[in-house]
């Protein structure tokens, strides 16, 4: 017997849109799958592989000092702290001693790699919403970070700067003297900055009170860094696990307060790298006031052999989050296995969660607040 | 709380035949390096279940979880970091080389999601009861996975007639 | 139109043809200079945008096509008429190619009333404001056409939201236009524009010195940023988000159209801007010449472009509540207003 | 109208030829006309002027893929600024892009997408590979077993910009090669390999 065919109650389906991998707005290559009905996004899932390097393979096949200009290409927009944690996990699991000198160089290159990262941050994150102009303006007080470091290390983004066991050329006093002039007036220009794009009354309009993320769900989800700091979570290896030798130096760490809206909104995730921003200027000047004299490399084996069957896992205070590196060595001269934990991979992870229900505009607007790097998400 | 004292916690409250071992690695003359506490696999939820919610370890951040290819067995370890309290804990379960299985323990926390899909897209562990276990990183057509230490490269020929 | 008609007929040349031809004559004239101002127009804009924007972003711009690269802009649009112009498998092929030319004549109508200068516009209406505001509307349907028929996700997300911000921003663009309208009692922009001679130091009939025409200046202003589809109101186009909103899959030459349309558009709520409540050509001291009349439109664009590289985009629903929830009840407020003080002034 | 409609419209079943050339068309315009002339006074200067026209309006696609992205970035920012040379308006749409430049390091799973990409946009079109990764697999040659060793396994560039990441400045000494090769291109002259001096 044929029954005729019911009529299926109206009902709309929600329109797929994929943004990316080729998307002006997703910082990289990563897409994004858009469920959407109307404007309203109801659910956006990241999909993430597009610049899948292989890192961990490389690093379980060649040497220790040898996989410092992968650890650059991880997070290319920190590639000085990416080098440091490198390093710092690898003289923990040989032994290798510091001296003092090149500990002063190295907080030294990565708060300024710290400035020049959330610069891009913030910069680019005023392109998402339509303000070109902040984003240039942030890129010349880039330029003037780079040169500084060009000037150690002779490279403009992956640096390979910091070596295991020290760094690879000594501070020059030019780049000290470039450090004092760019001092004086980078804080002047980070507050024109701000009055050109923070306080601009649509810009708060359009980020406070969207995307916001509470502290046990930023927990939950093993967020670091500021997105962790924004949702009012007091945490910061620099002062709360201090390596190296941050706890010589005097600084506030930013928490999110709420300002313009809830706390752990789009507004306050910005907010904090421009606070950051200022934090490390206080740093850096009390870095160069004082420097050591000495080594600025340690003692290293020419060929490293690690004790075998020892384990690490070391994390530093990356701009992005807390990177770690877990490394397992049996003895020879690669690692046995080794792992990274990108900052950004984590973050990225409470995105499908955070922009439930939101508008298309808004999901932009809150995908550049996480600040991601994809050679870092997809290592 | 010290790492030894967490493992007599849990030996005391999951017994002996649960909580295998302590292992300091490397040197321990040194004391520099990372400890672990072996764990057997089917035990892995309730004893996270119990590290997260006890007052007395408080894990609420899963910090990392890595997948390691040994020559006998698979190992999956797991960085767990208490805000509240501010210690750590490093669990390492094993299971076989032959079709690998671990319990997921994405439902205790959501960061286990991606960590426990990525070791199974680059390392072949099966996540029982994950909600979503598929490859992250690589496409779905890949073959293979790659971080095992038997894994061979795969020719550009190859992969352009698998589509890629 | 009239005054080209007389001055054809003013050759003996021109005195044997029928009058239809010479009709049909001045229209033609009237259609060329029409499409090479607008050529012009794009072409001077788009350079100013991109210097100015440059220097504002210590930048340089273009430099090496031209002196400062003045021929910037041409050479951008000789290589968008050679380049291939792609009309996806799926597209609607008919929407498709009559989307930019829809937009194209949309700006093209316009110019039919507004005035280069004095006495040189096409045809003195005695309703170019009523016919302003009608032709304004076709570049909607244009954009709704384009998004459409390309068949793409992006583009039919920006033709929807196109659609909703024109609509809605006509609205309140009308209610603002009123003010000087009723102030001059015409609709003719000959009229509304000698109706702001003279005054101190020849600016003092300026309409945007009235209050209640100074707010309808400011808000005409914002709700055709709206409608020019420009920052901070740029949503059918939103490069961070759409990619390129509307016409995504256009390109070559029929990417040039909507981008000649825009910048034609902008010229046109300029210059109706400046005839309407900055005095069109009646400049200071009672000099009064088209060159002081493009200066002022120019000095909008500036206005304009500035705005556009100095603040981030609203969201959509922010853009529509701007619309109904404030500019519209204002509006229309303010016709009241004026009106009253019409009354109190003795003007009626 | 039969011109119009005739275009070549399904992007997707297109297939890229090394030599673009030869039977890739231009616009509707230059299309029916391409490579039909002898050379004379008339033809060598209207090949010019559109010569002129396309290096002096190369608009790059807004598509960074890895670090090298950066560098383009800055590139097109205040101290580089490629918009001096007419090539600073990126493009989101790959429809009105004349310039890919693949920066960064090319991955089996975004390559499918990257010759897409590339098949999408409209002739004439030109592809730098900017950085080893782009150029050969760079750094990820004998170990990345999921990047691509070279992007020209896929699509067919015009430059190579050598560096891991290259500067800026050596962008901007590709893309004024690129303007070079774009000078000597023959578009309503016949191609023949004669004639080309």
């Amino acid at each position: 017997m044929i029954t005729p065919a019911q009529p299926k109650p109206l009902q709309g389906e929600p329109l797929v849109v994929h943004m990316g991998p080729q998307h002006p707005s997703t910082h990289g290559v990563l897409r994004v799958e858009l469920h959407t009905d109307g404007e309203v996004v109801e659910r956006a899932i990241p999909n993430i592989g597009y610049l899948h390097r292989c890192k961990e393979k490389i690093g379980e096949s060649i040497g220790y000092d040898a996989y410092v200009p992968y650890t650059d290409r991880m997070d290319y927009l920190a590639a000085m702290n990416n080098n440091w944690t490198w390093a710092m996990c690898v003289e923990k699991l040989a032994e290798i001693e510091v001296p003092e000198r090149a500990e002063y160089i190295r907080v030294f290159v990565g708060e300024l790699n710290r400035i020049a990262s959330h610069l891009v941050a913030v910069g680019t994150y005023g392109l998402d919403l339509g303000a070109f102009t902040p984003f240039l303006h942030a890129f010349r007080e880039r330029e003037m970070t780079l040169d500084i470091l060009e000037e150690l290390s002779g490279g403009r983004l992956c640096f390979g700067y910091v070596r295991i066991g020290g760094v690879a050329e000594d501070m020059t006093a030019r780049a000290m003297d470039m450090t004092r002039r760019f001092l004086k007036q980078f804080r002047a220009k980070l507050d024109s900055f701000n009055e050109l794009l923070s306080f601009n009354h649509i810009f708060i309009k359009r980020t406070a009170n969207i995307g916001a993320l509470s502290g046990e769900q930023a927990i939950a989800y093993g967020i670091t860094g500021p997105m962790l700091r924004a949702s009012g979570v007091d945490w910061d290896l620099r002062r709360d696990e201090p390596y190296s030798i941050y706890n010589r130096f005097e600084f506030d760490i930013p928490v999110g307060q709420g300002l313009k809206g809830q706390v752990g909104d789009n507004w306050d995730r910005y907010w904090i790298r421009i606070r950051e921003m200022y934090e490390s200027t206080r740093i850096l000047e009390q870095v160069i006031d004082g420097f050591p004299e000495g080594s600025h490399m340690g003692k290293v084996p020419a060929v490293l052999r690690p004790p075998k069957d020892a384990e690490v896992y070391v994390r530093t205070e990356c701009p992005r989050g807390e990177l770690a590196f877990y490394m397992i060595s049996d003895g020879s001269k690669v690692p046995f296995r080794l792992k990274a934990r990108g900052p950004s991979f984590c973050n990225l992870s409470v995105f499908e969660e955070l922009t439930r229900d939101m508008l298309i505009a808004d999901v932009v607007a809150t995908l550049g607040t996480f600040d991601v790097v994809m050679g870092e998400v997809d290592r | 709380m010290e790492h030894i004292d967490l493992y007599n916690l849990l030996k005391e409250r999951f017994g002996e035949e649960t909580v295998l071992e302590h292992v300091v690695t490397g040197d321990p003359a040194k004391g520099l390096r990372d400890p672990f506490i072996l764990i057997r696999c089917e035990a892995l939820p309730d004893i996270c279940e119990f590290l997260k919610t006890d007052e007395r370890t408080r894990f609420d951040l899963l910090h990392c979880i890595s997948a390691v290819d040994r020559p006998e067995y698979f190992e999956s370890v797991y960085h767990l970091f208490s805000m509240l309290l501010r210690h750590w804990a490093i669990l390492k379960v094993r299971t076989a080389k032959t079709d690998p299985h671990v319990p997921s323990v994405a439902r205790i926390w959501p960061a286990a999601d991606w960590h426990e899909r990525e070791a199974y897209d680059l390392m072949g562990i099966v996540y029982d009861g994950h909600p979503n276990l598929k490859r992250i990183l690589l496409p779905d057509e890949w073959e293979g996975h790659p971080l095992r230490k038997d894994y061979t490269f795969p020719e550009h020929e190859h992969l352009r007639e698998i589509g890629l | 139109m009239a005054y080209l008609k007389d001055l054809l007929l003013g050759f003996s040349l021109f005195q044997a043809l029928p009058i239809s031809v010479i009709y049909i004559l001045t229209a033609a004239i009237c259609a060329v200079v029409a499409i090479a101002a607008i050529a012009v127009v794009a072409l001077v804009a788009v350079w100013f945008e991109r210097k100015i924007s440059a220097h504002m972003q210590c930048r340089l711009g273009p430099m090496y096509v031209g002196w400062h690269g003045v021929l910037q802009t041409a050479a951008d649009g000789v290589k968008l008429f050679v380049k291939e112009d792609i009309i996806p498998a799926t597209a609607d092929k008919l929407l498709f190619i009559l989307a930019p030319g829809i937009v194209f004549v949309g700006a093209m109508l316009s110019w039919v009333v507004i005035p280069l200068g004095p006495k040189m516009a096409a045809t003195d209406l005695n309703i170019a404001v009523l016919y302003l505001l009608a032709t304004s509307s076709v570049v909607a349907i244009g954009i709704i056409m384009a998004g459409w028929a390309s068949h793409n996700k992006w583009s039919l997300y920006g033709s929807m939201r196109g659609a909703a911000q024109f609509l809605s921003y006509e609205i309140p663009t009308a209610l603002f236009i009123i003010p000087p309208v009723l102030l001059a009692g015409s609709l003719r922009l000959g009229t509304i524009v000698d109706e702001q001679a003279g005054g101190f130091l020849g600016m003092g009939n300026w309409y945007v010195w009235n209050p209640f025409c100074l707010i309808s200046f400011i808000c005409y202003y914002v709700s055709t940023l709206a409608e020019t589809n420009r920052i901070p109101f740029d949503l059918p186009e939103s490069e961070s988000e759409l990619v390129s909103g509307f016409h995504v899959e256009y390109s070559g030459i029929r990417f040039s159209f909507f981008f000649m349309a825009e910048y034609a558009d902008m010229f046109i709520v300029s210059a109706l801007g400046v005839l309407l409540f900055l005095g069109g050509w009646h400049g200071p001291f009672g000099i009064n010449h088209a060159f002081i009349y493009i200066a002022k439109v120019c000095a909008l664009l500036f206005v304009t472009i500035w705005l556009r590289w100095t603040l981030p985009r609203l969201r959509i629903d922010q853009l529509m509540a701007t619309c109904w929830k404030f500019l519209i009840p204002l509006g229309l407020i303010n016709i009241l207003g004026a009106s009253f003080w019409m009354i109190l002034t003795g003007k009626v | 109208m039969s011109i119009f409609m005739q275009e070549q419209n399904d992007i997707a079943c297109r297939v890229t030829k090394g030599n673009r050339f030869a039977d890739g068309k231009d616009s509707f315009l230059v299309g029916a006309l391409q490579g039909k002339f002898e050379e004379n006074v008339i033809v060598t200067s209207v090949d010019a002027l559109f010569n002129w026209a396309r290096l002096s309006s190369v608009w790059p696609m807004t598509f960074g893929l890895a670090c090298c992205a950066i560098e383009m970035m800055h590139a097109g920012a205040c101290r580089f600024d490629l918009d001096r040379f007419g090539a600073g308006v990126f493009r989101g749409s790959p429809r009105q892009c004349d310039l890919m430049i693949v920066a960064g390091t090319v991955t089996y799973k975004m390559a499918k997408r990257i010759k897409l990409l590339y098949d999408q946009m409209p002739e004439p079109k030109w592809v730098i590979a900017m950085g080893s990764c782009a150029i050969g697999g760079g750094p990820y040659y004998e170990y990345g077993y999921h990047v691509v060793k070279g992007v020209d396994l896929y699509i067919p560039v015009d430059i190579y910009v050598p560096g891991c990441p290259p500067r800026p400045e050596t962008l901007m000494a590709g893309l004024i090669e690129l303007q070079q090769k774009i000078r000597q291109d023959r578009i309503l002259r016949k191609k023949s390999a004669e004639t080309a001096a």
